[in-house]
């Protein structure tokens, strides 16, 4: 709990102040969404959660149902009908917390649910929404409610031994790859995943590498280094606001046309598809993921990319980029100009199931166990698929793949396919 | 001057039933249809025709689930239809039926099935749509999210469908009697119509189309 | 004709032989689908006993009953009058009239006290104290209260007598009321239908004539062995209704090939009468043999009971006879209207509380 | 004029399809009736109960009525009565069984039975007509009946 310090008594008045605002925040689309759910229970058949676990409470709709009260009591059309008569209690404190483990501890918001509901209602959306609400209610996790906070106050989900720009330069170094800061008037913004950062120097390495490849103008900014959004993690909308805002005034300062979203799933759909509407207007540049920007490259001949000879591979989509976002076709172009044997999973593209680290869940603690168990479905298809390299486009899913490497003892190592872009360069620039 | 069970519920009872039932769809609709909508700054991936086009093409591809989903939930969903069919085949293409909606909306009457056809499909139709409840008692994820719309839904709808054909077999009672309970039932749906999930008549279609869209405008798939 | 003779020796002053008045019970019964048996019975028990007296009061009645009383075929009325019964008193038969036959009703009443069975045809009068129909300056409910004081049983002949009828429809100026409105203390057998076949009625009064005892009722006091079945139940079209074939209109194709009649608004299904058995004038058709939907006239309020020409399970919506659409038209017009404005005060004010919470 | 004499004209005379013919067995309901008659006449033997069986109110086709003409044959007695109309008994060939037609004064056929019984019981003279007509014959005769008879005298 936030400021677990506060007594019962004022965490009951923010939990109805929380319900009352997302009711009466609501607008007609998501309404819409709550009214027309018809309670068939078909999305628990696409949710991860629930087929590994047949367990009930993971059914999708569920994790919205006390939000659904509070907006059938507060401001559907027959509201004070639901009031008077009591038909629709108040939600408490106590039921709101147990959906703390519902909503953020099993639920990457990978949005298969909204694949499957045959209303149409987009599931994962309400879900972001009901994040809303937790986190106005202060039950949004510890881990995911902290490196919020400290990353809209300082740019850094956590603090770092030495600040990420000193790290960035270092990177440059080690691997001799000019990895421009802070310069103007350029093509292209750069910002890379922390994750790269801390635990995947060489992703960060091959981006600095392929924009040299391409020649065009671009630049890192220390202000906007970091690619995540923990405000969309913890539901905070304020401080999700805060975090896009500043890449996009580092964009707007660098008279960036387009903003590259590195191999980051999540971050593709806080800056492409909900920055603009917490800017309040369009953006004034394109907003593009790597593989979407690269393939587009590679279709205008700016892009070279050589046969990689390492046989077959299999490929983990990221929800966020390709279920959520459309970029299905942008990786496979790449690894098919690269000559790669791809092996397609059993539940491929826009249906394939998620790494089970996404929405945060890989960073809340206490959501290990359920993510390890729900990630067998994972392991088992991409083992089905007998490719040789296991590549990913996110690097969330990558750290949650290596982390699932250590508690499975798993023969695979997930390989970031920038880097693998990277090494196929023709005529190869330099030597990683 | 006394009125019998069948005339009030052709007469008064019918009129106060569909009174209700217009006035609560539509202040329900109205109810959220009028909230704000936001408009969405972030640049479409195609134009406005295509994906507007995507969706409503949506609402025909997410009438059946996608091949990767239907090994889980295509049973329940032909379930689902097939009652449905049934129902709109016995309320569309019964005499009696005709009869009366043709007599409510003043256009002339189409042709229909034998009785007896009617009444095989009736009770084909109620066996299944047993089976519907059955369905969401046994499984336990439709137990936990069920509340007393869908059960008191799907009471109101099998009362309808079982007085129906008790009518239409002349069954424990007399004519008359049986008429007026069913025509009562129809009553009892339209009234509650607008307050339970029957609501979802008038949702599935918008709905699909509107986040089909939505889903299409980011080139996501649907 | 002293009324106290026996029947057996009032028919052989007739030169009607013994056998002669079993072929007459045997067909009387057979032509009331009877069981066979019976006709020797009656024979048996009627020629044993006097002649019941029997007295027919007409009230507020278009004489439609009495005609079908005086048309039925198989017992004719001169068999019933001179051979049954001792039709005492009916003021449109007998030759007497004014104090002659007010004088011959009191003594028929007089003489078989407890004994007589009083046919009411029409309804009863009781609004402006009864002025609405009178005979000899005494209201009709008067004449109904006395005359059934010494009645065994009453037969209510007609749906104006049984149920009210048409003086009883919707507004009802008179106040009429059955004769079940008026008398509570005596046994009444209702013999519905405007008028009733003439067959149900004389079959009635044979059969209580015959057997003594009260034939058993329906629930409108109606005898079964008349009034068990819907019209529906046992129509020569039923199966044009099995099977869909509807007439539209009175001259298309369907109605000339006979077939059903529901949607030209036939009662049938909600109509119980031997009209589709027993049939009308000597068994030659009934109304929906003839083309034209059963009214429903033997049920309580079928004037009241939506149109004639509606189908039974379309709505009783406007006046009768007009289309329906205008009037639901206009009448979800209004509904629409008020969810309308339920509906925009509802999310009005969910906006305004949103620019509200936005100022804050 | 009774109704039944208004001249009526079938439009399309279109001849009345031949019953189908049967092949040799008999209708279902003859077989009913037939064994009906059956059990009626098992009754008139063990308890001596006539029975009456109306044929109007049985669905007989002309064919079936016919049939059953046929299967009961024709018996030695043909009886007339002439009592408010001609009435016809005939014996069958099955013993017990006779085909009763009653007429009215108009010749209008008014009843149609089967009888059960040893003779139809409308044909035997009814006890107390009998002593009627004794009492009549010794008045004709001008002597008065043996004592002990029910007959009192004079009627």
């Amino acid at each position: 709990m936030n400021d677990v310090t506060i007594d019962a008594e004022s965490r009951t008045s923010q939990v109805t102040a929380a319900m009352k605002g997302f009711a009466h925040e609501i607008g007609a689309l998501s309404a819409f969404r709550l009214e027309s759910c018809i309670h068939c229970g078909m999305c628990a058949d696409a949710c991860h959660y629930y087929i590994a676990t047949e367990d009930p409470q993971y059914t999708p709709i569920w994790k919205v149902e006390p939000f659904k009260q509070a907006y059938k009591r507060e401001a559907s059309a027959f509201a004070p009908v639901f009031r008077w008569f009591g038909f629709k209690p108040a939600v408490t404190a106590e039921q709101l917390a147990q959906w703390q483990h519902l909503l953020f501890d099993s639920c990457n918001l990978c949005g298969r649910c909204s694949l499957i509901c045959p209303i149409g209602i987009d599931v994962a959306a309400l879900i972001e929404q009901a994040r809303h609400a937790m986190f106005d209610a202060g039950l949004a996790p510890e881990e995911l409610y902290r490196k919020a906070e400290h990353q809209q106050r300082t740019g850094q989900p956590e603090a770092s031994l030495e600040p990420y720009r000193e790290q960035l330069r270092g990177i440059g170094e080690q691997f001799g790859i000019p990895l421009p800061i802070d310069a103007n008037e350029v093509e292209v913004m750069l910002c890379v995943p922390r994750t790269d950062i801390e635990h995947y120097p060489a992703a960060v390495a091959a981006l600095g590498l392929v924009m040299q490849h391409l020649g065009v103008s671009h630049t890192f900014r220390s202000d906007a280094l970091v690619a995540e959004n923990y405000g969309y993690y913890a539901g905070g909308k304020e401080w999700q606001r805060a975090i896009s805002l500043r890449l996009i005034e580092q964009a707007i300062a660098c008279h960036a046309k387009v903003l590259l979203i590195p191999e980051c799933g999540h971050a593709y759909t806080a800056l492409r598809w909900e920055a603009a509407d917490l800017y309040g207007k369009e953006l004034p540049f394109k907003v593009m993921a790597v593989t979407e920007y690269l393939a587009l490259a590679l279709a205008e001949g700016r892009l070279r990319l050589g046969k990689a000879d390492i046989g077959s591979v299999s490929f983990q989509d990221p929800c966020q980029l390709d279920r959520k976002g459309g970029v299905t076709e942008a990786p496979r172009t790449l690894m098919k100009a690269m000559g790669l044997d791809l092996r397609e999973m059993e539940n491929n593209r826009s249906f394939s199931f998620c790494c089970g680290g996404g929405g945060g869940v890989v960073d809340i603690e206490r959501a290990a166990p359920l993510r390890y168990r729900t990630m067998e479905i994972k392991l088992r298809e991409i083992d089905a698929t007998d490719g040789g390299t296991f590549l990913t486009g996110c690097s969330d899913c990558r750290h949650s793949f290596d982390d699932a490497k250590r508690h499975f003892d798993w023969d695979k190592t997930p390989q970031s396919l920038l880097e693998l872009v990277a090494k196929s360069l023709a005529p190869p620039r330099a030597a990683l | 001057m006394s009125m019998d069970w069948l005339s009030f519920a052709r007469g008064p009872a019918l009129k106060v039933a569909i009174g209700v039932f217009f006035v609560g769809v539509v202040w329900r609709i109205l109810g959220f249809a009028l909230l704000r909508i936001r408009r969405e700054h972030s640049r479409p991936r195609s134009g406005l025709l295509r994906y507007v086009s995507i969706g409503l093409f949506a609402t025909a591809t997410r009438s059946w689930p996608h091949p990767q989903f239907v090994k889980r939930t295509g049973a329940g969903e032909a379930l689902g239809y097939s009652y449905h069919m049934g129902l709109f085949a016995v309320i569309l293409l019964f005499g009696p039926h005709v009869a009366f909606l043709c007599g409510l909306l003043g256009i002339h009457p189409w042709p229909v099935l034998p009785s007896s056809v009617i009444t095989g499909i009736a009770v084909v139709t109620a066996t299944l749509f047993a089976g519907v409840l059955y369905r969401r008692l046994t499984s336990r994820v439709m137990r936990l999210l069920s509340n007393f719309d869908d059960y008191f839904t799907w009471f109101i709808t099998m009362l309808v469908m079982c007085t129906g054909l008790a009518t239409s077999a002349h069954l424990g009672a007399r004519y008359e009697t049986l008429l007026a309970i069913h025509i009562l039932s129809v009553d009892a749906l339209l009234i509650w119509f607008p307050f339970g999930k029957l609501m979802h008549a008038f949702y599935i279609m918008p709905s699909r189309a509107l986040n089909g869209a939505i889903l299409a405008r980011k080139g996501a798939p649907t | 004709m002293n009324s106290r003779a026996t029947v057996g020796e009032m028919l052989r002053q007739h030169g009607v032989s013994r056998r002669g008045f079993v072929k007459f019970c045997t067909a009387t019964v057979t032509a009331m689908a009877l069981p066979p048996w019976l006709g020797a019975a009656m024979a048996e028990q009627l020629s044993k006993g006097p002649r019941p007296s029997v007295i027919y009061l007409s009230f507020q009645e278009c004489t439609g009953c009495f005609e079908s009383f005086m048309r039925s075929f198989s017992p004719t009325i001169e068999h019933l009058i001179f051979d049954v019964i001792s039709l005492d008193y009916d003021d449109t038969l007998m030759a007497a009239s004014g104090d002659a036959s007010e004088s011959a009703m009191a003594t028929a009443m007089k003489d078989n006290f407890g004994n007589y069975i009083l046919i009411v045809d029409g309804s009863i009068p009781t609004g402006a104290s009864g002025a609405c129909c009178t005979a000899g300056g005494r209201s009709a409910e008067a004449t109904l209260r006395e005359a059934a004081k010494g009645a065994r049983v009453i037969l209510a002949v007609g749906t104006c007598s049984a149920f009210g009828g048409i003086p009883f429809a919707n507004p009802n100026p008179t106040h009429a009321w059955p004769v079940s409105g008026i008398v509570g203390d005596k046994p009444i057998v209702n013999v519905s239908g405007c008028p009733p076949i003439p067959e149900v009625i004389t079959g009635t009064l044979l059969q209580f004539v015959t057997t003594g005892q009260i034939p058993d009722l329906d629930e409108y006091r109606r005898p079964k062995a008349f009034f068990g079945n819907s019209i529906h139940d046992r129509c020569y079209r039923r199966p044009f209704f099995d099977a869909g074939q509807f007439a539209k209109t009175f001259d298309d194709e369907g109605a000339r090939n006979g077939w059903c009649l529901y949607e030209l608004g036939c009662k049938g299904p909600t109509t119980y009468n031997a009209c589709a058995t027993l049939k009308w004038n000597g068994g030659t058709s009934f109304p929906i043999e003839s083309g034209h939907g059963c009214l429903g006239c033997s049920e309580p309020n079928f004037w009241d009971k939506g149109s004639f020409y509606e189908a039974q399970s379309t709505a009783m919506w406007g006046r009768e006879g007009e289309s329906q659409r205008k009037p639901l038209a206009e009448f979800a017009g209004a509904a629409i209207a008020a969810g309308a404005v339920l509906g925009v005060a509802s999310a009005g004010a969910g906006r305004l509380r949103q620019h509200e919470r936005e100022k804050k | 004029m009774r109704l039944t004499d208004i001249a009526v004209r079938v439009e399309d005379g279109a001849p009345i399809a031949a019953a189908p013919e049967r092949n040799g067995g008999l209708g279902g309901g003859v077989t009913a009736i037939l064994a009906e008659i059956a059990a009626g006449l098992e009754r008139l033997t063990i308890a001596g109960n006539t029975a009456l069986i109306d044929l109007r109110s049985l669905p007989l086709s002309p064919d079936d009525r016919e049939e059953l003409r046929l299967a009961l044959g024709h018996g030695e007695v043909t009886a007339t009565l002439e009592a408010q109309g001609i009435s016809t008994l005939r014996e069958t060939a099955v013993a017990g069984v006779w085909w009763t037609e009653h007429r009215d004064q108009e010749g209008a056929l008014t009843a149609e039975l089967l009888d059960i019984a040893l003779t139809p019981p409308i044909l035997a003279a009814h006890p107390s007509d009998v002593v009627m007509a004794a009492a009549a014959l010794r008045r004709r005769l001008g002597t008065t009946s043996p004592p002990g008879s029910p007959v009192k005298g004079a009627a």
